[in-house]
């Protein structure tokens, strides 16, 4: 109570947020992909420091993912096309969620499917275990009985996907949006009315590389997923879109973060909280380093409570 | 394995694009082993985006490291022209390394051009153990300008064929063909030595190395390169497409492999790729 | 006929191709609205070394155009907001056609409308002119009678409307399609099944971008168009995936080329010509440079016609 | 205007950020006019990846020419760590220019920080009309690190008044207050000669020099900046939200506006913002 401890509070930002019923020291996540499991960034950041972390996406069975190259650098950016690889749910519980229970932040399980059954299968059983905190469901999967059309693009499917999981994940369910589509709003509306908690946005972009020495894709499967600092502007884009439109559900914003004013951006733009993926790559301690970065940028603009940011943004 | 800064000491061209960067405050490097590796990237804002990785080429006390690098793009030209002084973050030390020598084998080290770097630390590390004459380092290139630290490896009294495609210096031909000879020597010598393969270069060199030692029954190790985003093991880019499932990654389950893991590569490579979902 | 004079024929490629319609000298174009009217470039390259330019979009009445500020730079790319400013129909034919009917390579006017009548008058006027070679149709404009949705987002619209302005005009008739869609073929498809002459792929992609400091979008409009290399991947996605649908109309690919080896790349995947945007910002020359490029790639590559290269990706 | 290579010649620190960088190769921008910029790009990839218009501050001979910037960031950034060698690419001259200083005129030359190029240029060229003494430069910044080149613009031989907002060099306040003064210097002198404005500087600062000007029914004249891409008219970014239609353009229109066409800017950027369709 002294005056100087008063001072210091009043410098100090609060950071804490809450996006689809879940309560976060801090917005920044790591995104599903970029991060493992977790354990293998332990020595190289505080995991407790950071607001949560989401994991590699989780199929009910192990998945061998696709053939190499699956990766390339582009402008600003990279493709890739893991093909989904992934340890499956029983291997997760066994390996990898011990560590994740005991490992001191938020952890949201990303999960898929490739048929209705296998999401709902998927989702009610990761659903089931302690320490998952909640659930983000990646909908840019290929719909095996709909001739590999990924599932989040087509708002009636991805509206009755996310109703069929809802029933049976008893846990805040997220869900991923694809951003290869013309309408972001009438996605994320779907998920809103059948009763997700929360909209990530935005996954990978369909992109492609040619190595013209070779003449062949740089990518095995010829297409990959174009992430990193290029599709930022898209990514703030949609965010906004979809905190425009009054959609009933928080945003929690993806795509190019690279520091803490990219984080703000998506903040101002209407995202609850924000998640870091391939800056994970060019610089494994960027998450921490992130939510510095937003502490000073609100000491400096005098925001005492991060959550002012959140949709912030000044037009007309 | 731990995410630092480090500066350019000092950045030697060796020509040919080839250059020596001496890192300091590489601290936590200290007891990497040869064939392991680090994801390297300057203060050059977003292209490229991504760290390289190279090889360790020698790491000393007091925090320093050596890498040794040749320019095939961006990134590497980049690193060509880094002052000393400049700021480079390093991650490592990463990956597994080659099998640690021993007096009962000997072990034929084969570098193809850029490859030389772990193998150069290999030897290395047989001076170290007093074990240099026990091997022999067979080294490539395309002509005698892709043939360097020669003086360095000499001072570490270790045996160094030379082969060069336009026949500039060493033995006219490739160095499989170098392989081949030596082997033949050992095989005429009749020593019931052990021998063993450790090799690192361009892909079809590997396959043809990996043949070879296939062919005389002879243990063999590849260091094998793939494209990189993490070095970790998370982002699962790095896969090596070898028949086992699931795949094995360079970053986490190499760089160096048997060479029976992952002979499977040249078949498997040249197999239908579908089109799959991306993650 | 001296065996030097064969041997230097043998190994300078043939560049001519040939794009909806128009023959070019070789396949490398100036983009729409990167370009002004030509002749701004005059002393910076060789118009006539060009394969064909293509002019900024003209509507039938003089547009003032957005607020500004109009344009921010974001990572390996920029978004503008110009709001398709222009000297209107009568002007362009007045100030601007007579430079470019001497300038010595191709012209393309692009065009557009607010309505379909605006694009059904403005095409069929700047067809009538001597010295337009083509017409390239933007359909990424707002629909004022539609709620101000593009024109070119649903294929049935789009159909419809390429039906009607091909009725009007005789001249080869490209229409350049938008990126901000889930569908790339259907748009494409429409433009084939209703009488267009080509497609370029790609227009900007809608994207934003925020000043920390004031809160403020960086575009006065919010939403901007993302052109330069970062999106590079997604315009040789889309041009691939139109190629492979076996589109009976050529494409044009545009989007983030900033060298021979983007071009390249571009006609791998099945373009038959390229346009070069932004990078006339990055280095006015740049044209010029890419198709000297491409000329010594085919060398290295013992290409004779750069024609081999359209579509000439390696799969499987 | 041309489209060219130059070289660094030297890079000159001038402290709190500031440096010259003295570029050779420049022949075609011999005869450029003060106000007159350039779009200026190093070899450094995409990133970043546009062009930075920098006023001229200075077109010697032999291909010489001098530009003053400040490191703001990543572009200029690296112009500041470009060392003598350097190949940097160049578009220009640009835009339009100050009016020729006349022997029956004053002018008042007003630069606000890093504004002061093009009227260190336009003050350089009063001198070599020998009417150096007919002008005054009025020069405000945050603090004495920001004045620079001062001992360069006594050496012309013109009047030179600072004005630092924290007092550490010359009148503490604004350099508006110094234009303020020297206004009332004028007037109190009852002087029959016509007086003129120039200034360059942040947006504020040119409101202000605007409004001054206007209530002194004086002559005035404004560099403006906006952001650019292709520097020669044709992307349409660089509009000056002017109450006048159609747009006009900093690059080509400008960067030099009389402050009567301009002014109303301060009024039409507050006014509601529509969202419209791209390009
Ligand atoms: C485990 C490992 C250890 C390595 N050790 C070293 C080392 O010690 N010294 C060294 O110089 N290099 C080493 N490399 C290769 C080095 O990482 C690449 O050369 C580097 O990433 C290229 O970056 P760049 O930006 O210069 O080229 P890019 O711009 O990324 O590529 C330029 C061209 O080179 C090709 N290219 C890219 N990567 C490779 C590659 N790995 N091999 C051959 N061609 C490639 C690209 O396809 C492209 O055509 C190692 C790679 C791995 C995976
Ligand atoms: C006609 C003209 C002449 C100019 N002459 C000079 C000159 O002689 N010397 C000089 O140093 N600068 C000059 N400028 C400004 C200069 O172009 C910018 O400072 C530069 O483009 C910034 O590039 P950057 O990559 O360093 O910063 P960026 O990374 O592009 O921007 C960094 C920060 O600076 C802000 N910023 C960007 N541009 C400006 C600007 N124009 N003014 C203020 N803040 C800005 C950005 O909003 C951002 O917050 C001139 C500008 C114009 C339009
Ligand atoms: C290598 C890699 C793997 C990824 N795997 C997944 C995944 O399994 N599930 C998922 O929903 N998103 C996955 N993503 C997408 C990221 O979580 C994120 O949405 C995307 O990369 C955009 O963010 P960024 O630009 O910050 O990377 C992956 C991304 C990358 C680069
Ligand atoms: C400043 C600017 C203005 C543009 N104006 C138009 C236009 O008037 N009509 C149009 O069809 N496309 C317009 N475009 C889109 C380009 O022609 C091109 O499709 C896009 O920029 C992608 O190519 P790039 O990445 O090479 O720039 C404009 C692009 C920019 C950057
Ligand atoms: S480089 Fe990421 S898993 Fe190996
Ligand atoms: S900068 Fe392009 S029109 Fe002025």
């Amino acid at each position: 109570m002294t005056s100087s401890l008063d001072s210091l509070e009043e410098t100090a930002p609060a950071l804490p947020t809450t996006c689809g019923g879940i309560d976060f020291g801090n917005p920044v996540l790591t995104a599903s992909g970029t991060f493992g499991y977790g354990q293998e960034f332990d020595t190289l950041l505080s995991l407790r420091s950071l607001g949560g972390l989401v994991t590699k996406g989780i199929s009910p069975k192990p998945r061998f993912g696709n053939p190499p190259p699956r990766i390339c650098e582009t402008a600003a950016g990279m493709l890739n096309s893991i093909g989904l690889e992934n340890v499956g749910v029983e291997a997760f519980a066994r390996e990898k969620l011990p560590f994740l229970r005991s490992c001191g932040t938020r952890v949201l399980v990303n999960f898929f499917g490739t048929t209705f059954d296998e999401y709902l299968d998927c989702g009610a059983r990761l659903a089931a275990f302690e320490g998952v905190d909640g659930l983000e469901m990646n909908v840019s999967c290929p719909n095996i009985k709909a001739g590999g059309i990924e599932f989040g693009r087509d708002p009636v499917v991805l509206g009755d996907l996310v109703k069929a999981c809802r029933a049976v994940i008893h846990k805040p369910l997220w869900v991923k949006l694809t951003p290869n589509t013309s309408d972001i709003v009438a996605l994320a509306r779907a998920c809103a009315d059948n009763g997700a908690d929360a909209v990530s946005v935005i996954n990978t972009i369909t992109g492609m590389a040619i190595d013209v020495r070779t003449r062949r894709p740089k990518i095995a499967t010829v297409f990959g997923g174009l992430s990193g600092p290029a599709i930022k502007p898209v990514a703030l884009r949609m965010v906004y879109q979809v905190h425009r439109a009054k959609i009933p559900i928080p945003v929690c914003g993806i795509g190019g973060i690279q520091d803490g004013t990219d984080a703000v951006e998506f903040l101002l733009a209407g995202a609850s909280c924000v998640q870091v993926g391939t800056q994970s790559f060019v610089d494994p301690a960027s998450a921490e380093r992130i939510i510095r970065e937003i502490q000073e940028y609100c000491r400096a603009q005098g925001v005492t409570d991060v959550r002012e940011l959140i949709g912030a943004l000044a037009t007309g | 394995m731990r995410y630092f800064d480090a500066r350019v000491i000092e950045n030697r061209s060796l020509g040919g694009g080839y250059f020596v960067l001496r890192l300091g405050g590489c601290e936590p490097l200290a007891g990497s082993r040869p064939g392991q590796f680090v994801m390297l990237r300057g203060d050059w804002g977003r292209d490229p985006l991504l760290p390289r990785p190279l090889s360790l080429l020698s790491v000393a006390h007091e925090g320093r490291a050596d890498l040794l690098a040749k320019v095939v793009g961006k990134g590497t030209a980049l690193m060509e022209r880094s002052p000393p002084g400049s700021r480079v973050s390093v991650l490592g030390p990463l990956g597994n390394s080659f099998p640690v020598p021993s007096a009962d084998v000997t072990d034929l080290l084969v570098a193809g051009g850029i490859g030389l770097p772990p193998l150069f630390m290999q030897a290395e590390a047989a001076a170290r153990l007093g074990l240099a004459n026990g091997s022999e380092v067979l080294y490539g290139g395309r002509t005698s300008r892709d043939l360097v630290l020669l003086g360095e490896m000499r001072g570490l009294g270790i045996a160094l064929r030379l082969a060069t495609e336009d026949g500039s210096l060493g033995r006219r031909g490739r160095v499989t063909d170098e392989l081949e000879a030596s082997l033949e020597r050992w095989r005429a010598a009749a020593s019931t030595q052990l021998l063993r393969i450790m090799a690192c270069g361009p892909r079809e060199m590997l396959w043809a190395v990996g043949r070879i030692a296939q062919s005389h029954g002879i243990e063999c190790y590849l260091s094998m390169e793939e494209q990189m985003a993490c070095g970790i093991g998370v982002c699962l880019g790095c896969a090596v497409a070898a028949q086992t499932r699931p795949y094995r990654y360079v970053c986490k389950d190499g760089p160096v492999f048997p060479a029976s893991e992952v002979m499977a590569y040249a078949t498997a490579a040249s197999t239908s790729r579908s089109e799959g979902g991306a993650q």
